[in-house]
């Protein structure tokens, strides 16, 4: 950490003390006057007596109770990290084994699980009360606090929650109530989806460097921060943030800078309809996949734009590269997809999964030969289309130095990049969904559930956090697509780039065929097996999938084993020899 | 595992019968495929692809000349419910068979401009699977703009007639004329097609439905159209009077046929203008059948007639002062659409009874009229492209000294020209004559006098041609012109002159036996379904009472061509069930 | 005024096809009036969705303006196509400079 | 709600349109019927039209879009691909824009649509239904539009390809 | 095709199709033979004329009549296979007192024209004989079957058929400015059948509303049906506003006059002829002018008999201004040509003048002075040609004493020019005298003062006549013309039928007027009346 410097920081050590006391002492100064703010709030406005709720206290209650409390503790919070960050690193660093930091963040999301589901059946379940409006605005609304008080209070069913206990916490029903607004709902939802959004890229900048980095044989980034620089990517962030925003002259400004935020803000909006499982999802649309075709879709035009403003010949190839490549790619990319949404004859995301559910060779990937084929297509095809290699011709450095993104530096720059991490993980939990179960775990969902049940965790929050691990969840979901997210990188750093003329090839001379053929067949299949009952058919289709599925443990298994053996002898690694000497490790 | 397909496999299919109704449709697009395929097959051979299309248009031909030389039959269908897309009858028929007949006559054309070896001629001969592709996607939207009474299969049928024709129209790559028509093509194109889907939406809106019959149906219930669903019908009729070259949508017309390959100006000075007139004619009748008062749509049946009289007075006076030969017939071809316009004009007018099968003379008129003008206007082509083949050239000094250098084709070449004009003995004249007849009939004897004096005034114009060949001989030397080429400009003439003297009569019932057929698909007397099941009427629609079925042997109040897809009540229920 | 009805729609959409007439009528460059086509198309779907959903209440509307939306881009193809081979004939798009046709 | 929104997209989409007119740059043109396309793609799903508005963004704002401004860049030397209407040009197209429009709202606002007697939301078409309609009622021009593209797609590639 | 008449009709057109196979020498003969053969056939057609057979007392009686159906659909069939309701047009030729005058002429100058174009390879080396015997040919049907149609449909058609080949050989092988005079022909011509196109429908639409849907073309039956002739005359049934009747005699009479040619529409008439080759001259001054008033006796007077006694004054004042007009013009010629071309419309004003008067010696002049005038005139064309085959120019002023040096043409060309000017004794005057007579007794009020200004038009047509003769013929004989030969045999046997029958007709006009009375008196028969009437009531307002 001390390696950043930021302009504002003096030179000099003893400045860069004094600001940093100066620093503590007003958070923390500051944190405490917002506590006692909130503190005489709470006296004033007795949130804790059932007896005194009443619906006009809610936006004091939430303005000075809980907003003030929430901020004094966060920069109570914030003044003592500064107090002791060096001690923090240190902590940080002692996690050597990523293990902990890893099931700590499961548990978390675990708990989210829990929370989210809670607050939104209880909304959804809860007694209507009389017809009451919001005074200044006019807004009708069905509940008061005290409704939710009470509904809170007798614990809603369906909520995995320990009747028991008894929620004796007011304040609460204060903080809820705002969210039986759609609109408060929808601006929460979006704070979450923006908040993993962003850290998509962080990660998976991070992360990608590391890859390449034991693929290539070395350390990958050490330096900043302290563990395996997990800090790297936020210092990256910094410094693109203060660096020079260039802007080329005789391009197009406008568009220069327009260009960002068509190729930045689409895969964005793919997560309007992405959903993460059952009821994690924005909106939960019936045309998803063509909604998160689409939002992928766009990003060409910013592409193109980009290469154009840039008033850069290199730039323009790359654009046109990048435009003929994404625009040929659609095609197989979609018809691929198309066998999935035969199988389950919906276009809606939760409804394809749901039709996977059951153990992992109920996946469509192993439905037939012809599913199995898609997949790969859709995969090679998602590849080019978010230009990574070996389709990154867009930007191949070799050839147009960095293609439409030559003219753009700092925050622009990055953006870019963040929309194409973005769109990675789209792309793959897209894959995921379509053909790898979704959020479903890969053992059938009566085993978790008569699992629990015996554990007698049935109505318990380990009960929660089991059925989130093993029976269905977000955090399958996110396993899975950080896998095929990995592969992506593995594929990346694994194999050179190709020719324009070979990227167009293999799209229209060989997948878009083969994707005509696999739908074709894929039709004909489905409806000789389904529709027809051909006996002979049928017995095929049932050998053949018990082979894809003999072929998908096999490779599993395979992978698991060659990741053991490599973690075993990491140390007779020649980059592990290598990475020994570097200073720093 | 429930898929998708499962529900699809079990909806609604469309029978072998509904299938073969739409025959010559088929025929267009068995064509393009098996171009294709050959193309995969055998490379790309020039011959075999000119065989297999001018094979196509045969067969095409042959079917839809059995439709219309078997008893009227008529058939709607296509749909499971009750907006049939196709339609299939002698009207349709007949324009089916004008299309592929001259779309089988172009295609010697071609074969004679491949062998005459001008550097500058339609295509290499490498580029000919593309050519017939689009000629056939053409001929197949033309075919389809008068098979359909919908508004969505219109829009598609005239965009699919007219998007090949761009790009055929552009086809000389190397030209940059033809580049120069093929922008304005397009862009006119583009632009009325926008405002004819604009003027589609509008009436969906109003009457809920894009089937015309159905629009026909409310109009004659409700009375005249508003203001704005007038303004809408006719923005709707902008699209189609483009493809006729109706003025002010003709501004196009003379500029593609002088940029395109004379072949594509030939094939386009018919083919479109009829399909355009056919669509014009079929959705006229669909609307203004049985109105109960005629003068409701009066004030849209005198914009037409308008439209007909400015297009037919802007073609002749623009042709006047044109010295490329293409230029030239494309104005007389829009004066001509003019002509024919006045016709349909009068179909709108004179709704009032049609009387059992007796000809409607408005439709006799016109397919009378585009029946000799297909081979006059063929002819003259013919004869220009020949002398273009021969020099090069396509100025009217090509034709200098004609009858000198070429006394056949000259001949010809006076016959196509004065049969344009209207002169006896040709047949041009017949045509024009029953023309002014259903024109008087209808009591606008404005434009009797309008379409006489532009055949008046058109004379001139041709007669400059005439002179050109006849009088002005600038010493160029002889052309030679192919064998084949020669008969078939012969053959042309012979039919325009048969047409004119002998043949007068064959011409005037060969129209009307095709005209007889106007209102069959909407009239529910004469509306048999072909499928086999059509036998269960289950399905009386509340408007039956408008029409007393004339023939017993039919359920009246039964609404036409409902008979045969109400039987398919079935699978329209399961349907909804799988929802 | 917060009660939105079709009438919102409609005048949405004509203030649109206006546009693009406008559009079609004052750009110089083809590709340019191709652009106020799409507009007037627009509007016109804007109408058929509208009406679907407030007055006809079934899905043609829909099928019709998906269809239109499948017609936009196969003009467009063909259009730019030529376009294309027009610029390169002439290297311009200038509807006006195409006067080699003109009598 | 839905009445914010709707002005919000329909204000998208107006301004954008005005931006397609107005604006002097093709490319930038373009980039206006991005807003317009996106705002119309928005409407159709406050219209309950999601199938629309994903093929809307899909083939419109994914497809034709990108061909437009592809052709825009490939049929331009300068970056500056400009036109000059002359302002009485402008201004006598403005004023009939206008009477268009003032004309058009007039007539359609004052129309009788005759909604239908289900009333408006109970009827409005959900995807399968789409679909459904398609498969069936539609098969026709389906199978028509697929003929339509293959002709087309020929016809564009021919056009498109350079003379060897 | 059994009839004579029809073989008469066709036997040029195959005479063509010949020329057209048989090698371009043999043209020439082909024609002749062709013509020469038809004019005999015409002739074997006397018979019932000759000996009067023909006059049953009933208009529209014809001989050698040939009725096939050729257009007949549409509507419904009625039990007579007409069809009510749609097209009844039927192949219908024959001959009467008016036709068959006409059609003998036309057989006999179309024969010596066709002889007298010979020597075509002298008047236009370059252009094959092949084309122009063909179109020549073509031409000769036009004019006989429009001469012989009785069914309008028929007339019009023949009449358009005229047109083209008469275009071609103006514009082919006329003089300097032949394109010029070909397409004014053309135009001006097609002008005038294009209003006939508009009566022709009005009229069938009349007729079949006159005859419960069943239409027809027959001039006969319109002129002859009460139905018909009710519904043609009814003072209420109107067309555009006009009175029925009224409008379709104007447009007709248009049609017609133009090609007569009447005075507005007279100018393209000089142009043609001076411009034509002279055997075209003779075919178009003796034959195709006649067709004109053809049409007015045939069609316009039977037809609508009371718009025509109503716009007598108009028609007669138009025949007398083109009697003076014609007149005066001609003394200010320089051109041969052109004078004889200007005489042409002056003496068709006395046609129409004939017409216009609606009574039977108006008739029978006007017939006779059309068959006076279609001697004389294709006679002067030719002797026309004849020296401007030897002088290649035409000015009268650069002429002098010709018959000096060339005895038997002056003497010929004396007499023919004598017919013109309507030397008693000779056709011309015979037709002129008729007519005069005939206007002076018309019971119309300004009928005498028509006569009596239309008597300076003699006086007028002596003095250019004779100061032509004067200036070309008599006088000193200039130096270059005094080596021409005379008229050869050729020349002397195309001019000898023409100045016989110029002679027979001057002299024993009762035969010629036999051949057309019984016809004429037939029609005046219903034409009397309505004269009659017309005069009271014109002559009621006048005196009110």
């Amino acid at each position: 950490m001390s390696q950043i410097t930021l302009p504002w920081v003096a030179r000099s050590p003893e400045k860069l003390a004094s600001y940093r006391r100066s620093a503590i002492v007003r958070l923390i100064g500051l944190g405490l006057l917002h506590v006692a703010l909130a503190f005489a709030g709470f006296l004033w406005l007795e949130p804790f007596n059932e007896a005194k709720l009443a619906d006009w206290k809610i936006v004091p209650v939430l303005v000075l109770c809980v907003g003030a409390g929430l901020a004094g503790l966060t920069l109570i919070a914030g003044g003592l990290a500064v107090a002791t960050y060096e001690r923090i690193g240190r902590i940080l660093k002692w996690g050597y084994n990523a293990f902990a930091v890893f099931l700590g963040g499961v548990l978390a999301v675990c708990l989210i699980v829990w929370l989210h589901a809670f607050v939104f059946e209880l909304v959804k379940t809860s007694p209507s009360g009389g017809t009451n409006t919001i005074p200044v605005l006019g807004i009708p609304y069905s509940l008061s606090v005290h409704d939710l008080y009470k509904a809170m209070e007798s614990t809603s069913p369906g909520i995995p929650f320990d009747k028991n206990v008894r929620l004796t916490i007011p304040p609460l029903a204060y903080l809820l109530w705002p969210l039986q607004f759609g609109l408060v709902r929808d601006l929460v939802a979006m704070g979450g989806i923006i908040g993993f959004v962003s850290i998509i890229p962080a990660f998976g900048i991070w992360w990608e460097r590391k890859v390449a980095g034991r693929i290539q044989s070395r350390m990958g980034p050490m330096r900043t921060g302290g563990w395996h620089g997990w800090a790297q990517s936020a210092a990256d962030g910094i410094k693109l943030v203060f660096k020079e925003d260039f802007i080329p002259s005789g391009g197009d400004t406008l568009l220069f800078k327009l260009a960002v935020y068509i190729v930045f803000i689409p895969p964005l909006l793919a997560f309007i309809a992405l959903p993460f499982a059952g009821a994690w999802v924005f909106r939960d649309l019936d045309v998803a996949l063509l909604f998160i075709l689409a939002m992928l879709g766009i990003e060409v035009l910013g592409v193109i734009l980009a290469g154009w403003a840039s008033n850069n010949k290199w730039s323009v190839y790359g654009a046109m590269r990048e435009a003929c490549q994404m625009v040929s790619y659609e095609i197989p990319m979609g018809m691929s997809l198309l066998i999935p949404v035969m199988m389950a004859g919906s276009l809606q995301l939760t409804a394809i999964t749901d039709a996977q559910g059951g153990g992992f060779w109920n996946w469509f990937v192993f439905a037939n030969p012809w599913c199995f084929i898609a997949f790969f297509i859709y995969y090679a095809a998602s590849l080019a289309s978010c230009k990574r290699a070996p389709f990154d011709l867009p930007e191949s450095e070799s050839e147009l130095v960095a293609g439409f993104l030559t003219e753009y530096s700092g925050m622009r720059w990055s953006l870019f990049f963040f929309g194409e991490y973005v769109a990675m993980f789209v792309v793959s939990g897209l894959a995921v969904i379509l053909f790898l179960g979704g959020w479903k775990s890969p053992i059938p969902e009566e085993w978790v559930e008569n699992a629990v049940v015996q554990m007698g965790a049935a109505e318990n929050m380990i009960g929660t956090i089991i059925r989130g691990l093993f029976k269905e969840g977000p955090i399958l979901f996110i396993l899975k697509a950080a896998f095929l997210y990995y592969v992506q990188m593995w594929i990346r750093w694994t194999l050179p780039r190709i020719r324009i003329d070979q990227v167009l090839y293999a799209c229209v001379q060989v997948l878009l065929p083969l994707t005509m053929i696999v739908l074709l067949a894929n039709t004909l299949w489905i409806l000789g097996v389904e529709h027809l009952k051909l006996g002979w058919l049928v017995t095929v289709d049932t050998g053949i999938r018990w082979v894809l599925v003999a072929i998908g443990v096999l490779t599993a298994m395979g992978m698991i084993g060659i990741a053991m053996y490599g973690y075993k002898n990491n140390r007779r690694l020649v980059g592990s020899q290598a990475a020994n000497q570097l200073p720093g490790s | 595992m429930p898929t998708g397909l499962l529900i699809l496999a079990d909806m609604w299919m469309p029978s072998a019968d509904d299938l073969a109704a739409i025959g010559p449709l088929w025929g267009f697009v068995g064509t393009l495929v098996a171009i294709l395929v050959a193309a995969l097959a055998v490379g790309r051979n020039w011959r075999v692809t000119g065989m297999l299309a001018a094979l196509g248009a045969a067969v095409t031909g042959w079917m839809a000349l059995r439709t219309v030389m078997s008893p009227p039959t008529n058939w709607a269908g296509l749909s499971p419910n009750n907006s049939p897309m196709f339609v299939a009858d002698q009207f349709s028929a007949f324009f089916v068979l004008l299309v592929s007949v001259f779309m089988l006559l172009v295609i010697g054309m071609w074969w004679m401009g491949q062998n005459a070896g001008l550097p500058e001629r339609l295509s290499r001969k490498g580029d000919s699977v593309e050519f017939f592709i689009l000629l056939i996607g053409s001929a197949f939207g033309m075919s389809m703009m008068v098979s359909t009474t919908n508004l969505l299969m219109i829009v598609l049928a005239v965009e699919m007639a007219s998007l090949p024709s761009y790009a055929i129209t552009a086809f000389r790559k190397q030209h940059a004329k033809a580049a120069e028509a093929g922008l304005k093509y397009v862009l006119f194109g583009a632009v009325t097609s926008a405002i004819m889907i604009y003027g589609a939406s509008l009436l969906y809106g109003h009457y809920h439905t894009l089937d015309l019959a159905e629009i026909g149906r409310t109009i004659r219930i409700e009375g005249a159209p508003t203001l704005l669903m007038g303004v809408s019908l006719f923005a709707f009729m902008v699209g189609v009077a483009f493809k006729v070259s109706a003025v002010p949508f003709h501004f196009w017309c003379p500029d593609v046929f002088e940029g395109a390959a004379i072949e594509v100006t030939t094939w386009l000075s018919v083919a479109s203008k009829a399909a355009g007139l056919g669509l014009m004619l079929r959705i006229i009748s669909v609307l203004t059948f049985k109105i109960a008062s005629p003068e409701t749509l009066n004030t849209l049946a005198t914009a037409i007639a308008v439209m007909a009289a400015l297009t037919c007075t802007v073609g002749n006076l623009s042709a006047f002062r044109q010295t490329n030969m293409k230029r030239l017939l494309a104005f007389s071809s829009i004066a001509h659409a003019g002509y024919m316009l006045m016709a349909v004009a009068i179909v709108w007018m004179n709704n009032g009874s049609p009387t059992e099968g007796v000809a409607h003379p408005a439709f006799s008129a016109i397919v009378g009229y585009i029946s000799v003008y297909l081979v006059m206007n063929l002819g003259a082509f013919l004869v220009v492209a020949m002398v273009y083949w021969a020099t090069g050239s396509e100025s009217i000094d090509a034709m200098n000294g004609l009858m000198r250098r070429s006394p056949l084709l000259a001949v010809m070449m006076v016959v196509f020209l004065f049969s344009l004009v209207g002169l006896p003995p040709m047949g041009g004249f017949m045509a024009k004559l029953y023309l002014l007849y259903a024109l008087w009939d209808a009591t606008w004897y404005s434009l009797v006098i309008v379409a006489v004096f532009n055949t008046l005034i058109s004379l001139y114009y041709y007669a400059r041609v005439a002179r050109a060949m006849v009088f002005s001989d600038d010493g160029q030397p002889a052309i030679r012109v192919p064998m084949v080429g020669q008969a078939l400009a012969t053959v042309c003439a012979l039919v325009v002159l048969y047409t004119g003297t002998v043949g007068a009569g064959t011409l005037k019932a060969f129209s009307d036996d095709r005209a007889k057929d106007l209102y069959a698909v909407v009239k529910p007397g004469i509306a048999v379904h072909t499928a086999a099941e059509s036998a269960r009427p289950d399905s009386v629609n509340e408007n039956g009472t408008l029409w007393n079925g004339q023939n017993s042997t039919t359920v009246p109040n039964n609404d036409g061509w409902h008979i045969g897809l109400a039987a398919r009540k079935v699978d329209s229920d399961r349907n909804k069930n799988g929802e | 005024m917060f009660e939105i009805g079709l009438n919102h729609y409609l005048v949405l959409s004509a203030l649109v096809f206006s546009l693009g007439v406008l559009c079609m009528a004052t750009k110089r460059n083809a590709i340019g009036i191709l652009i106020g086509v799409e507009l007037v198309l627009n509007s016109a779907n804007i109408n058929l969705v509208a009406f679907s959903k407030y007055s006809a209440g079934a899905a043609d509307g829909h099928i019709f303006a998906v269809f239109v939306i499948l017609l936009a881009a196969a003009e467009a193809a063909i259009a730019i196509a030529i376009f294309m081979n027009f610029y390169s004939a002439l290297r311009t798009i200038d509807v006006d400079r195409g006067d080699e046709l003109r009598n | 709600m839905d009445a914010v929104a709707f002005y919000i997209f329909a204000a998208v989409v107006l301004a954008s349109a005005v931006g397609v007119v107005v604006s002097k740059n093709i490319v930038r043109t373009a980039v206006c019927l991005l807003g317009t396309l996106g705002g119309v793609a928005c409407l159709y799903f406050l219209l309950d039209a999601n199938l629309l508005a994903a093929i809307q963004l899909i083939v419109y704002a994914g497809g034709t879009l990108i061909l437009i401004v592809f052709g825009v860049m490939l049929t331009s030397q300068s970056p500056w691909v400009g036109f000059k209407p002359t302002r009485g040009q402008a201004v006598v197209a403005t004023i009939v824009a206008l009477l268009l429009a003032v004309g058009i709202i007039t007539l359609t606002t004052t129309a009788d649509w005759r909604p239908s007697a289900e009333g408006p939301l109970a009827a409005s078409p959900k995807v399968a239904d789409v679909g459904n309609s398609l498969l069936t009622t539609y098969l026709a021009p389906f199978e028509v539009a697929s003929v339509l593209l293959l002709v087309v797609m020929i016809g564009a590639a021919y056009l498109a390809r350079t003379e060897k | 095709m059994a009839n004579i008449l029809n073989w008469i009709i066709f036997i040029p057109l195959i005479g063509a199709a010949v020329v057209l196979i048989a090698p371009a020498k043999q043209a020439k003969s082909i024609a002749w033979l062709t013509t020469f053969l038809v004019f005999i056939i015409s002739c074997l057609t006397f018979g019932p004329f000759l000996d009067g057979s023909y006059q049953a007392g009933d208009y529209g009686t014809m001989q050698f009549e040939s009725k096939l159906p050729w257009i007949q659909v549409g509507g419904t069939a009625a039990a007579d296979g007409s069809r009510v309701g749609g097209f009844n047009i039927n192949w219908h030729v024959g001959l009467d007192g008016l036709s068959f005058p006409l059609m003998i002429l036309t057989t006999l100058i179309t024969w010596l024209s066709a002889w007298a174009s010979w020597n075509f390879e002298h008047w236009n080396v370059n252009k094959g004989p092949k084309g122009f015997f063909a179109l020549f040919l073509i031409l000769e049907t036009g004019v006989l079957g429009t001469f012989a149609a009785l069914d309008f449909f028929l007339f019009y058609i023949f009449w358009e058929v005229m047109l083209l080949p008469m275009y071609f050989l103006i514009g082919v092988w006329g003089g300097p400015r032949k394109e010029y005079a070909a397409i004014k022909f053309f135009i001006y011509t097609l002008a005038g059948s294009v209003l006939m196109l508009i009566a022709l429908l009005a009229m069938y639409f009349a007729s079949a509303d006159a005859m419960g849907g069943k239409g027809t073309f027959n001039l006969i039956e319109y002129a002859t049906i009460p139905a018909i002739t009710e519904m043609f005359n009814s003072p209420t049934l109107t067309f555009l506003g006009w009175n029925f009747g009224k409008a379709m005699f104007v447009m007709l009479f248009i049609g017609f006059m133009i090609k007569v040619p009447l005075f507005p529409f007279h100018t393209w008439l000089p142009d043609a002829h001076v411009e034509a080759p002279t055997p075209i001259s003779m075919i178009l001054a003796g034959v195709l002018l006649k067709l004109g008033a053809y049409g007015f006796l045939r069609v316009c007077y039977p037809l609508f008999p009371e718009a025509g006694a109503q716009l007598a004054w108009l028609v007669a004042t138009l025949g007398v201004i083109n009697i003076i007009y014609g007149a005066f013009c001609c003394l200010a010629q320089t051109d041969f040509k052109r004078l004889v071309a200007y005489s042409s419309i002056s003496h068709m004003g006395y046609v129409v003048l004939g017409c216009a008067i609606m009574t039977d010696v108006g008739f029978q002049g006007a017939m006779f002075q059309m068959l006076a005038h279609g001697i004389s005139s294709p006679m002067c064309f030719f002797l026309v040609g004849v020296i401007y085959d030897r002088a290649h120019h035409r000015d009268l002023n650069r002429f002098g004493g010709l018959w000096l040096a060339m005895p038997k043409y002056g003497s010929m060309a004396t007499l023919g020019f004598f017919a013109s000017l309507g030397l008693p004794a000779l056709c011309g005057f015979i037709g002129e005298i008729w007519v005069l007579l005939g206007t002076f007794n018309a019971p119309f009020a300004w009928a005498k003062t028509a006569a009596v200004i239309s008597a300076f038009g003699v006086v007028l047509t002596a003095g250019y006549i004779l100061w032509m003769i004067q200036r070309v013929y008599l006088g000193k004989l200039r130096e270059e013309y005094a080596h021409y030969p005379d008229a050869t045999a050729r020349e002397t046997a195309i001019l000898f039928p023409m100045a016989v029958l110029a002679i027979f007709l001057g002299i024993l006009p009762k035969y010629t007027f036999n051949l057309m009375n019984g016809t004429i008196d037939d029609m005046m028969v219903f034409l009397n009346p309505i004269v009659t009437k017309a005069v009271a009531a014109s002559s009621i307002v006048m005196g009110g």
